[in-house]
C-alpha cells in the first residue's frame, strides 16, 4: 500500500543536507508551510539556497533561518517583506537572485516539466536582463531564462489523501503546484489527510505523483494575515 | 473641499481616492484588469454599480469583489498587497504558473501600476531607486508591464519634493521600455502618443499652464497639433 | 453585464476568415468540438491550417472539412487515425507538420503564456528535429520549439457560466485548457451553461478570461467512442 | 501450453499477455508507469492483486484501473490508445501540458513501449519506418522516450519474416537514441547495458543459443563476462 504520510515534520525531512536548494511555497501567509520550515530550523541543515516568493514575514520561518545563518542565498521576487533579510543583505552576509515573479513562476514550472530553457519578454532592457542572452524572435526581443530546480521542496496544501493527491484553499495555490513538481523530494504540509478517493479526480490539482511526503498539521488559519 | 494647492503638494487619502476613481470611471465593462499596489488597488472598490469589470490578482485570483469587513475576512485569500480580498460570483483561483500565462500571454486588457517615473516615450521605472538598490525588489512589476495589452499608471504628479515624475528620460532603473499609454495624477490625465504627453483631462480648477510648470517635459493639449 | 453566450454554432463562427489557423481540441472524439467544426464546415472558409492532435475519425467532422479542399495545412502529432487525411498527404494535397504530442501542447502552451520559445529534449537526434536549433544546456542537449498560436480556438468542454469559466468531464481536458489560451477568439462548444456562481472558483479549470464566446449543445455523448 | 515453435514465430493475443503478464510481475509497488499501445497496453490488466501501481495516459489520466466492461464504459474517458479505461480511487485527471510536465519532466518511473527495433546502444525505433513514410504518426512516443526514468520495450522478438528486432544499429528512424533499459519478447528478458544487449531471463524452454540464432547483434549471458 502507497502511503505517504509521515507523523512529524523531523521525519519528513530528516535526509535533508547541507547545501540544498530548497523550493518554499507561498504568496505572504498564504500557502507558507510554517510547520515545515520550523523543522527545517530545527533540523540544522545549513548553506541553503531559498527559493522564495517573499522572504518572509516578522521573526519566525524564514527570518529565523536567515537570522541564524543557514541560508547562504536566496532566490525571490520580493524579498522586502522581512527586515532580517534587508539587515543580512545590506551586511553582504546573504546572497539575492532577484527574478520577476512571473519569471521565477516560470523557471520552476520549466525545471518541473523537463524544459532546458526559455524565452521571454519580461525583463529585457533591464538591470535583471544583464549578463543574459538576448534574442529576437520574429522580430520581438527576448531574454533567454533558464530552469530552476530544487533538491526539496517544502509546500503547504488544504488537504490530501495518501497518495498524496492535493487541493488548495482561496489563493493557497500560488507557487505550491509548480514547486511541488521541481524538487527531487516534495513535502506537503496539509490540514487534513482524507481516505483514498474522496478527492473527486477532477478536483485534484496536484496529482499524487508530484508528492513524496505527506506531514498533518491540524487545521488552523495561516501563520499571520498581515496587510503591508 | 480639497484646493488646487493641497493636490499640487500631493494628495492624502482622499486625493489617492479622486485618482482612483477616475481610472474607474474609464474602465469598459468587461475587462480584465490587474491592479498594481497602492493607488491602483484603490481602484477595486471604485467602478460604478452593475458594472463588471473582473480584477486579477498574480496570486491566483480572477474576479476579485470589494474589500471585506475586516471581522469577515477569509485569512486564506489576499491580493498581491497581501490585503484580504473577497470574490465575486464567477471568480476562479489558479496557481501563479496560470496566473503569469494571463499576464504574460496579453490576456489582461489593462493593468494599472504606480510609478516612480514616466517618460515622454511610455519608459516606466517603478521597482528600484538605483542599481546598488540596498533591498531590491521587483514582484509582478516586470511581467506585467510587458505583457497587459494597456498599461496605465496611477500616481502623484510630483515627488513630496515637488519633483516632477513625468520626465523626459527616466532616471531611475527601468521596469520596462515604452509600455505606458495613459497616466492619471492629482493634476491631469494624460496619454502617452507619438508625440510625447498629451493631456487629455485637467482635474477641477488646475489649468493647462500649472501643470507644465510641474512637469519636466513638454505637454502637448489634446486636438492641438504642435 | 458580460454574457458570452452565442445561440449557434454558425453566429458564434461568423467572422472567420480565409487563411485562417484554427486550433481544435481533442484526443480521439473525447473534447472534440463536433458541433464547431460542422460549424466551420458550414460557414465556407478555406486555406485553412488546422492545428489538432489527430485528424478525424471516419468521415465527419475534421475528414469531412478536409475532404472538401478546405485544408492547407495539418499540424498535429498522430495523423493516421482517418483515411481522408492518409490520401490527401499521399497525393500531396495536405501540408503536414507533425509535431511530437507533448512538444505541441508545449508549444501550444507557449503560444498562449507569451513564452518566445523553448528548449526540450524530444525529438533531439531524430528526423523530428532536422532544420532546428540544437544547443547544449548543462551537458544536455535540447532542441529549441518555438509557440503556436491561433487566430480561433475551437473547444469543447462539459459546463461553463455566462462568463466563460469551463470544466470538463473525464479525460475531456486534454488539449482544450491550453488551446483557450493562445488564439485571438476562443470559442467553446458547453453541454450546459450555468448560473454565475454555480461553478466553484477552486474547480474552475479555464478562468473566463481565455473564453469569447459560447455555444450550449444538450447533453449528449462523445460524437463516436471508438477503439482503435 | 503453446509450443516453444509457436513463441518464434510470433505470439498470438495468449503469448502477447504472456510478455504483458512478465512486466507487470516485474513493476514494484508505488511506480507512475504510462503503457504504450499494443502489447504494452496488456500490462495495466495483469498487476498482481493488491499491489498498487499508478498508470498515466498522457491524454491527462493518472491512476488507471481495469479496463471496464464494454456496456458499462463511460465515453469521456479514454486511454492513449482510445479505449475505454476506468478510474481507482486516488485518480486524477489534468490537462495535457500538465501530462507532459509528468512525462518530460522525469517524473515517471517506467514507459513500456512497443518497438520496431532497438539497438545495443539502447536506441529505439518504434514510430516510422521510414523518412518517407506516406502517413507519419509520433504521437507521445518521443517526450516518452526521452522523459521517464527507464524505457523498456515489450514487442515480439522478430517480424513475421523472421527478421530479429534485436539489432547492432537501427535503420529504422529513431524515436529517441539510447534510451532503452530493458527488452521483453516472447523468447527473453534481455537488458541493455554497458556491453549491449544481456539475458537476464530465457522464456519457458527457450534456450540461450536459440534467442542468439534469432537476434542480429551479440547477446551477453548475465554475470558472464565477455
Amino acid at each position: 500500500m502507497i502511503d505517504k504520510r509521515v507523523a512529524t515534520a523531523a521525519e519528513a525531512l530528516a535526509d535533508v543536507k547541507d547545501g540544498s536548494t530548497v523550493l518554499v511555497g507561498g504568496f505572504g501567509q498564504v500557502g507558507h508551510p510554517m510547520a515545515l520550515i520550523d523543522g527545517l530550523i530545527e533540523h540544522g541543515a545549513k548553506d541553503l539556497t531559498i527559493v522564495c516568493n517573499n522572504a518572509g514575514i516578522g521573526t519566525s520561518g524564514l527570518p529565523r533561518l536567515m537570522k541564524l545563518g543557514r541560508v547562504r542565498k536566496i532566490v525571490c521576487s520580493y524579498p522586502r517583506t522581512a527586515a532580517v533579510f534587508s539587515e543580512l543583505y545590506a551586511a553582504g552576509k546573504l546572497e539575492l537572485e532577484i527574478t520577476p515573479q512571473g519569471t521565477l513562476a516560470e523557471r520552476i514550472r520549466a525545471g518541473g516539466a523537463g524544459i532546458g530553457g526559455f524565452y521571454t519578454r519580461t525583463g529585457v532592457g533591464t538591470l535583471l536582463a544583464e549578463g543574459k542572452e538576448t534574442r529576437d524572435i520574429g522580430g520581438v526581443s527576448y531574454v533567454l531564462e533558464l530552469p530552476l530546480k530544487g533538491d526539496l521542496a517544502l509546500i503547504e496544501a488544504w488537504e490530501a489523501d495518501r497518495w498524496g493527491n492535493l487541493i488548495f484553499r482561496g489563493s493557497g495555490q500560488n507557487f505550491n503546484p509548480i514547486m511541488a513538481t521541481a524538487a527531487e523530494k516534495t513535502v506537503v504540509q496539509v490540514q487534513k489527510v482524507h481516505d483514498l478517493g474522496t478527492i473527486e479526480p477532477t478536483a485534484v490539482v496536484t496529482p499524487s505523483i508530484f508528492v513524496d511526503r505527506i506531514v498533518e498539521i491540524p487545521y488552523a488559519p495561516p501563520y499571520q494575515a498581515i496587510s503591508y | 473641499m480639497r484646493s488646487a494647492a493641497d493636490r499640487m503638494t500631493g494628495p492624502g487619502l482622499d486625493g489617492r481616492k479622486a485618482i482612483a476613481r477616475l481610472i474607474a470611471r474609464d474602465i469598459p465593462e468587461g475587462w480584465h484588469v490587474n491592479l498594481g499596489i497602492g493607488i491602483p488597488t484603490l481602484v477595486g472598490d471604485l467602478v460604478p454599480e452593475g458594472r463588471e469589470v473582473l480584477f486579477q490578482s498574480e496570486n491566483g485570483i480572477l474576479g476579485m469583489g470589494p474589500a471585506p469587513d475586516e471581522t469577515l475576512a477569509d485569512p486564506w485569500l489576499v491580493n498581491a498587497g497581501k490585503q484580504n480580498v473577497t470574490l465575486l460570483p464567477g471568480a476562479s483561483l489558479f496557481d501563479h504558473a496560470l496566473s503569469f500565462t494571463m499576464i504574460r500571454g496579453g490576456h489582461l486588457d489593462l493593468c494599472v501600476l504606480g510609478a516612480l517615473e514616466v517618460a515622454e516615450n511610455g519608459d516606466l521605472a517603478n521597482w528600484s531607486t538605483s542599481a546598488s538598490d540596498t533591498a531590491p525588489a521587483v514582484g509582478g512589476a516586470m511581467d506585467l508591464a510587458v505583457g497587459a495589452r494597456r498599461i496605465w499608471v496611477a500616481m502623484e504628479h510630483t515627488t513630496k519634493q515637488g519633483v516632477s515624475k513625468l520626465v523626459r528620460h527616466c532616471s531611475y532603473p527601468l521596469t520596462a521600455s515604452g509600455v505606458v499609454k495613459r497616466i492619471y495624477t492629482n493634476l491631469a490625465v494624460i496619454d502617452v502618443t507619438a508625440r510625447g504627453f498629451e493631456v487629455i483631462e485637467l482635474i477641477a480648477d488646475v489649468d493647462f499652464e500649472t501643470v507644465q510648470a510641474r512637469t519636466d517635459a513638454k505637454l502637448h493639449r489634446k486636438d492641438v497639433a504642435g
